[in-house]
């Protein structure tokens, strides 16, 4: 019997078709990979299938039966868990109520054993790798570990299937093989998943199934293992498989030339309480610095020190140089430094503007004069970095709120790059974008890196790291652990360096213990 | 700071006219130190508290809080404390109840609104506290809940008003009416003696529109203005109180009357509206007098003595016209 | 992406009267005014509604670029009364210096506002609570409590005078209203403020100096809320503190929020401000003009708001 | 519930960074109780000054005065809160405190039952409207509470002839409930406490208390996490109605009558308690018992200067809107305190 299925789906927002008539099927069972770009209509079906939207048109069964959410209340209580796409918790409660909000343990009297329910979410997370004080609040903790949060969330109830839109975007490798192992379990105990991830490796390790949509429309569903991956590409795409084979997937060459020994960026002896514990970078123009570590580790928070946005105990950041006296963010950006922030919806677009108002929104004074916008010029830049970066949007009017994560994902590079920085900080810039966005990103920090650019890149995705960076620096907890050049650069010499680092502090640690 | 405007309204309040008894001869009922069981105190050594309902940012009030004040120092009164409820008649239940608490022996109160006593009275029994209410009229029993009341009477000061309508109007034409704060009793017993006597003496006198001023000059022009719009053949203008009335002046200049096209009566006796008359945009005002003070501690006086004192002491309150103004503007608050 | 081109007339309709709702509003109750109130066609009566719409309007102008930034403030009320007080204590040295230290006043409230909210992190709401409260003690402690009549002649003449038959206060609105139009729409003053008021975090790191914009933002508040103050004193002749704007900021709020700015930030409506004061204009004069007691007034105001705001919301599809 | 998931076994960090992270989060706690104890402490002090310096507030019957004459304010600022915490805002509890004590004057006539029942079933049912309007018109609370504010207000001066007539209470047993007191305490006071346990536990302990910290926090996630979002909010402004009519009977009972005049401005001074008490205006956080501090703090401080006799009024006024940015300030500098960690 099929376990959750639509039929003829349809579902329209203002001036977009988001789901045109969608048909798909999820068995007991089943691994289902759900597939397709930026805006094809993943996230859309999923809340369509648990009661956050309301079809236009078209049915959902559920166990054989029509049934009709009304809200997503009404999708858990009938057997279906799912972690939406972008971390949805909430950030001031703490871990252990978010992790049992609407089923906390209750005692006698039917009031929340708040004990209790402690006990059991460190039990419950501690095995899913984090550690921490559960009733610290959520909001503190790294998106990586949120998400561990969201996934330990959706399992722990007795579902009949669980929906992971793109449960691994802030993942570190490890956590993703803990994730495979609790997909594995679910399988094992006949329930169904529906999976979507922008990162093709997993689907063929776990999916036994694929649906892929483009413009809303089911353009393939079958087995996975007979589709060959250039085959899966080109259907998500839409062009021909001889045109994705040319282009390839990923968009990295390899070498930069790095031009010039003196450093464009150098940020020496970086401290903030308990953040970060003295760290050193130097990046020199056309060369692209890979930040590695693990969750945790202090990446973010480096490069948000450099760009002004994190205060500061110690440390100098220079750029070509110069020393940067105001630590703020706007000092920051008027030196050339721009910082791709890691968390796109909290930190990066403004959702209720247009397009054309969020690209030019850093470089306003340039395009003014005596404080009045010229319209002229923000048109030609704007104009300039939709071309460039293939920004697809009904129009430069349209709001940024309403694009796919991968145009907003652009919009925010090419707000970036029209300030004409001199370093980019760009933290997690592929997260959550499809394959063609992201080759084109990639692509695109090469071709910076070419124009002279320094180039910062963080991401948890080892292999953009590893094909991306010509230098890799590894942190820990706050501290540079070391550094990997030329031949290193790889993902065992990644995993080399942190292993090392944690049984060097694992070591310390035990020696301090015994003195 | 330099100032050249002369304080239109409210200058200090000099010692102007006092109050006048007008009822509460001995022939009504009384209230004597043995009625009510309470014991004699020296007032001189006393602790007296007044409680003002609005703040002193009306002609009216400042000479009442300062009426007060002026004659407690004159008494050799020491022990004087003032609280004003700014309006929020549950501060004005706490305050008076706060003063309680802390030992007064005397109350001077002059409520913000006639009824919701009862807490305070409790409390003022049980310490034997003897509460003089002032200007308004509390809706309880006198010589038990409190002991008198001492102010005017307002639905008089209506009645009065609508024979000096009827008397300009030469008994007929339309009227509005620029009510004070809606709720408030004044507002209340102001309207009734109004519209009763209208309907009484000159019922060809029609009363076509009626709306709240609010009791201030900013809203009654505005209402002025709008009803001027609607009815322009309006021939008289009753406001509640005096800044309502002057805002309806500024209201009949900006529509470009002129003085004494229509006929204005209001209530109170500031300055300003005095000398509205001397000017010619008012017809007349009826007064209310707000210098409470003098009154006050002498009924208070005469009840520690063991004297009997009235009930109800209605003073008598005098009226401006063209008549007199020009002479008394000197002598209003 | 399928762009849908057809759309059913209802679907046009609603797409279209979020932004227009309130003109439509405007517009049936001026007929219904023209049909059943006298007189209300004549120039004297509608000049009355500009003139008493005018102060509203311009403290209404303060308060959409404050709620642009989503924030809010209730201090304009204060403000005025601040504003008002200090005109007699100056006229003596002249009508231009009285008015000057007015707006002083309004500036440095709204500074201090814009300070606490900006560089103390208080939420708007607060701040500005504090000097709605304070603000108003001030005012009536720099005037002594006292009511002032103003008989300077030049006062006189702005608060009642006119130019090519429009009143200055009606002319200085006009002024101001073109003004904000201008500044939000070309200037990146304008711009800033939208992005904080719709992610202000981006815009922090998209370098935009959010401290000194919010603290312009209150400090324009503030003097346009002096300006009303000032433009209060001329028209009723007299300075008084404790009467003078009192619970404007309910209705600058009103007016903002019913003319399609939502309170959440990121957007400014001017026009739609203006057309929201005009819109509870007409609704409390025609009630007055049909002398409706003020419990049913009131009520009908409740109604007209909620319809009003109802037509105007975001729609969020689900 | 729990199913039971292998997964391959995570070398756990290291002890170093545990302990750091320990330490860290005592220190975080600390600064927590503080913060979350901010009102607490100034009222302590302030207390404390003013029993040092006014031998009347030391007196059993003014601590009396303060507890009753807060109890309204008190009993109003407990729905507040948890509207605030969903991210909320109710700006119509003044109207509905006269609406209420009105009609609980007027039903006092058919006994002390109905004198309680009519303005909660009354003041409920706008709570009704409030929450159906903001749950699924998804129109600003701030606008929704206005409208309401002002429709309750006409409401109350249409059923009292335009405010003029004041009810008086009939019912001796209603009365009695404002004017009585056991073990030394009135019972509007002894009702408030209870009213404010009830409160903390709803809060704190239940399952509807998490959804309203989980609404607050972010709506959009506690949608999505199956919280059912829009009873909670229909449930919060019709918590905070009945709680505001209850108010106006309690106050009714008091003073004998349905007095048409108070109210307003009684938001603002409920919203200043709650934020007072350490409750952010944007939701998601807060507690009941800061809130009693708030509002105990504010009636504190109008006692203080009654104390100290003839402070004129306005500058009465200057004295009570720096204080609350002064306290606001503290809260604000603590709980960012906090968040630095
Ligand atoms: N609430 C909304 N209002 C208007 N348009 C929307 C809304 N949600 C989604 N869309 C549009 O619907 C289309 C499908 O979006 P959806 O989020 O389902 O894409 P997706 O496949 O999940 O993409 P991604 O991989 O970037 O997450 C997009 O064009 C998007 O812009
Ligand atoms: N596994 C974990 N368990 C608990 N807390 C964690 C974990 N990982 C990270 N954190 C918390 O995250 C914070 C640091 O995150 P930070 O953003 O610096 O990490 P990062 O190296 O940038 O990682 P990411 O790639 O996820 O952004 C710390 O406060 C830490 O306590
Ligand atoms: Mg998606
Ligand atoms: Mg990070």
């Amino acid at each position: 019997m099929t376990l959750l299925e639509v039929a003829g789906v349809s579902k329209t927002f203002p001036g977009v078709r988001a789901l045109d008539d969608v048909s798909f099927a999820l068995q007991p069972g089943e691994v289902h990979a759900l597939v397709g770009e930026n805006g094809a209509g993943k996230s859309t079906l999923i809340k369509v299938l648990t009661g956050v939207y309301q079809p236009d048109d078209g049915a959902v069964r559920y166990r054989g039966e029509p049934v009709s959410f009304g809200t997503p209340l009404d999708a858990q209580r009938a057997g279906i868990s799912t972690i939406y796409q972008e971390v949805n918790l909430v950030p001031l409660m703490s871990v252990a109520r978010n992790l049992f909000l609407g089923r906390e343990p209750r005692n006698a009297l039917g009031l929340v054993d708040e004990r209790r329910m402690n006990r059991e979410a460190a039990d419950v997370l501690t095995r899913y790798g984090v550690r921490t004080d559960v009733r610290r609040q959520l909001g503190t903790l790294a998106l990586g570990a949120q998400q561990m949060v969201a996934l330990a969330r959706a399992v722990m109830v007795d579902a009949k299937v669980v929906i992971m839109d793109e449960p691994t975007s802030s993942l570190e490798p490890r956590e993703v093989e803990t994730l495979f192992g609790v997909i594995r379990d679910l399988h094992a105990q006949g329930i169904g998943i529906v999976y979507v991830s922008h990162r093709l490796d997993e689907l063929y390790q776990i999916c036994d199934r694929v649906t892929i949509l483009r413009d809303g429309r089911v353009v393939h569903t079958g087995p996975l293992e007979e589709l060959e991956r250039i085959r899966l590409v080109s259907l998500m795409l839409g062009r021909d498989m001889a045109e994705v084979r040319r282009e390839g997937v990923t968009g990295f060459t390899g070498e930069h030339e790095v031009q010039g020994a003196q450093p464009v960026l150098r940020a020496a002896g970086l401290r903030n309480r308990h953040k970060l514990h003295g760290v050193d970078l130097a990046v020199r123009p056309g060369e692209v610095v890979g930040l590695g570590g693990l969750l945790g580790a202090g990446r973010s928070e480096t490069l948000k020190a450099i760009g002004g946005a994190l205060p500061l105990d110690e440390g100098t950041v220079e750029v070509a140089g110069a020393p940067l006296r105001r630590r703020t963010s706007v000092g920051a950006v008027k030196a050339g430094i721009a910082l791709l922030p890691e968390d796109r919806k909290a930190e990066g677009i403004v959702p209720s503007l247009s397009v054309r108002e969020n690209i030019a929104l850093a470089v306003l004074p340039r395009l003014s004069r005596l404080g009045l916008v010229s319209e002229k010029k923000i048109d030609t830049i704007v104009e300039r970095f939709m071309t460039r970066l293939r920004i697809k949007a009904s129009s430069p009017h349209q709001r940024v709120g309403d694009l796919s994560g991968g145009n907003q994902q652009k919009v925010l590079l090419a707000r970036l790059l029209a300030t004409a920085p001199k370093v980019l900080l760009l933290d997690e810039p592929t997260r959550g974008i499809d394959v063609g966005a992201k080759a084109e990103v990639q692509a695109l920090v090469d071709e910076l890196a070419a124009e002279g650019l320094g180039v910062v890149l963080v991401s948890s995705d080892a292999e953009e790291l590893i094909e991306g960076a010509d230098r890799v620096v590894v942190l820990r907890d706050g501290v540079v652990v070391g550094t990997l050049d030329g031949a290193d650069v790889s993902t065992e010499g990644l995993l080399r360096t942190i292993a090392a680092a944690s049984s060097a502090a694992a070591s310390a640690a035990t020696q301090e213990e015994a003195s | 700071a330099k100032e050249e405007e002369s304080p239109g309204a409210g200058a200090a309040p000099s010692a102007g006219a006092g109050q006048v008894v007008q009822s509460g001869a001995p022939d009504g009922p009384t209230c004597s130190l043995d009625q009510m069981g309470y014991t004699k105190i020296d007032l001189k050594t006393a602790k007296v508290g007044f409680s003002q309902s609005e703040k002193e940012a009306n002609p009216f009030r400042i000479a009442e809080t300062q009426s007060i004040k002026d004659e407690a120092a004159k008494q050799g009164i020491t022990q004087l404390t003032l609280t004003n409820a700014n309006s929020q008649f549950t501060k004005q239940i706490s305050d008076v109840e706060q003063m309680i608490d802390s030992g007064v022996q005397l109350l001077v109160v002059a409520p913000l609104n006639s009824d919701g006593w009862d807490s305070v009275f409790a409390k003022a029994k049980a310490k034997k506290v003897p509460i003089i209410t002032i200007d308004r009229k509390i809706n309880a029993t006198p010589c038990t809940d409190y002991l008198t009341f001492i102010g005017s009477d307002f639905e008089e000061q209506g009645k009065r008003a609508a024979d000096k309508m009827a008397e300009a109007l030469g008994n007929k034409g339309s009227v509005a009416i620029l009510l004070g704060s809606p709720g408030n009793n004044v507002t209340t017993l102001r309207t009734k003696g109004f519209k009763d006597q209208i309907a009484k003496i000159a019922p060809d006198v029609k009363i076509v529109f009626e709306q709240t001023g609010q009791f201030s000059r900013e809203e009654g022009q505005k209402v002025s203005e709008q009803m001027l719009q609607a009815n322009p053949d309006i021939a008289g203008i009753y406001a509640e109180n005096d800044e309502m009335a002057l805002g309806a002046v500024t209201a009949l200049k900006g529509a470009g009357k002129s003085a004494g096209d229509v006929k204005i009566v209001s209530i109170d006796g500031t300055r300003g509206a005095v000398q509205g008359i001397v000017d010619g945009w008012l017809h007349s005002v009826i007064e209310s007098n707000p210098r409470f003070g003098p009154l006050a501690f002498e009924t208070a006086t005469k009840f520690f003595n063991g004297e009997p004192v009235a009930q109800d002491i209605i003073i008598s309150d005098r009226e401006y016209t063209e008549a007199n103004a020009k002479t008394d503007v000197a002598n209003a608050y | 992406m399928t762009d849908v081109a057809v759309r059913t007339p209802a679907q046009r309709v609603r797409a279209w009267l979020p932004a227009y709702g309130v003109y439509v509003a405007i517009v049936v109750l001026l007929l219904f005014n023209i049909a059943f109130t006298e007189n209300f066609l004549a120039w004297s009566n509608l000049r009355i509604q500009l003139i008493q719409v005018a102060p509203v309007v311009i403290v209404a102008l303060g308060m959409a670029l404050v709620i642009g930034t989503e924030g809010i403030d209730l201090s304009v009320g204060s403000v005025m009364a601040l504003a008002a007080a200090f005109i007699p204590l100056y006229l003596g040295y002249g009508v231009v210096a009285a008015i000057l230290v007015a707006l002083i006043a309004g500036v440095a409230v709204g500074a201090v506002n814009g300070l606490l909210v900006a560089r103390v992190g208080l939420q708007p709401i607060v701040a500005t609570l504090a000097l709605l409260v304070a603000g108003r003690g001030l005012a009536l402690v720099v005037s002594d409590s006292q009511l002032r009549e103003i008989r300077n002649p030049g006062l006189v003449e702005l608060g009642s005078g006119s130019l090519f038959g429009l009143p200055y206060l009606v002319w200085i609105a006009l002024a101001l209203v073109l003004t904000v139009a201008f500044v939000v729409r070309r200037t990146v003053f304008g711009r800033r403020l939208l992005a904080i008021g719709g992610n202000r975090p981006a815009a922090e790191l998209a370098g935009v100096p959010v401290g000194r914009v919010l603290v312009t933002v209150y400090v324009v508040s503030g003097t346009l809320a002096a300006v009303a103050g000032v433009l209060a004193v001329a028209r009723i002749q007299a300075s008084d503190a404790s009467a003078v704007g009192v619970l404007i900021e309910l209705s600058a709020i009103t007016a903002v929020v019913v003319g399609g700015t939502p309170l959440s930030g990121g957007r400014v409506r001017v026009w739609g401000t203006v057309a929201g004061a005009l819109l509870m204009q007409l609704v409390v004069a025609t009630m007055i003009k049909h002398d409706l007691p003020s419990s049913t007034a009131e009520m009908v105001q409740a109604v007209i708001i909620l319809v009003a705001v109802y037509a105007a919301r975001e729609r969020r599809s689900r | 519930m729990t199913q039971d998931v292998t997964v391959p076994p995570i070398a756990p960090p290291p002890e170093s960074a545990l302990r750091d992270e320990r330490r860290a989060d005592r220190l975080d706690r600390i600064v927590g109780t503080v913060q979350r104890q901010g009102a607490l402490a100034v009222l302590v002090l302030v207390a404390a000054i003013g029993f040092a310096a006014f031998p009347n507030f030391r007196s059993l019957a003014n601590a009396e005065t303060i507890l009753i004459s807060a109890a309204p304010l008190a009993l109003i600022a407990l729905g507040m809160t948890f509207v605030i915490i969903t991210g909320g805002i109710d700006l119509s509890v003044g109207s509905l405190y006269v609406l209420g004590g009105v009609v609980a004057a007027y039903a006092s006539q058919w006994g002390v039952l109905a004198a309680f029942l009519a303005p909660l079933l009354l003041c409920g049912a706008f709570g009704v409207v409030n929450g159906v309007l903001v749950a699924y018109t998804r129109m600003a609370p701030f606008i929704v509470t206005l409208a309401a504010l002002l429709g309750a207000r006409g409401l109350m001066r249409a059923l009292s002839n335009e405010g003029s007539e004041t009810y008086l209470v009939r019912s001796e047993a209603f009365r009695a409930f404002g004017s009585g007191e056991f073990l030394g305490l009135a019972y509007p006071v002894w009702l408030a406490l209870a009213l404010f346990a009830g409160g903390a536990v709803l809060l704190g302990r239940t399952r509807f208390g998490a959804s309203v910290y989980a609404i607050g926090g972010s709506e959009d996630a506690a949608r999505l996490m199956g919280v059912a979002v829009r009873r909670t909010q229909v449930n919060v402004y019709v918590l905070s109605g009945l709680l505001a009519g209850l108010a106006g009977a309690v106050n009714a009972a008091r003073l004998g009558s349905g007095v048409t005049v108070i109210g307003v401005g009684v938001e603002l001074d409920a919203i200043a308690a709650v934020v007072i008490g350490g409750t952010l205006l944007t939701g998601g956080a807060g507690t009941v018992a800061g809130t009693i501090a708030g509002v105990l703090l504010l009636g504190v401080i109008q006692n203080l200067i009654n104390q100290v006799g003839s402070v004129n009024i306005s500058w009465q006024q200057v004295i009570s809107g720096a204080f609350l940015a002064v306290v606001v300030v503290v809260q604000t500098y603590l709980t960012r305190l906090r968040r630095i960690q």
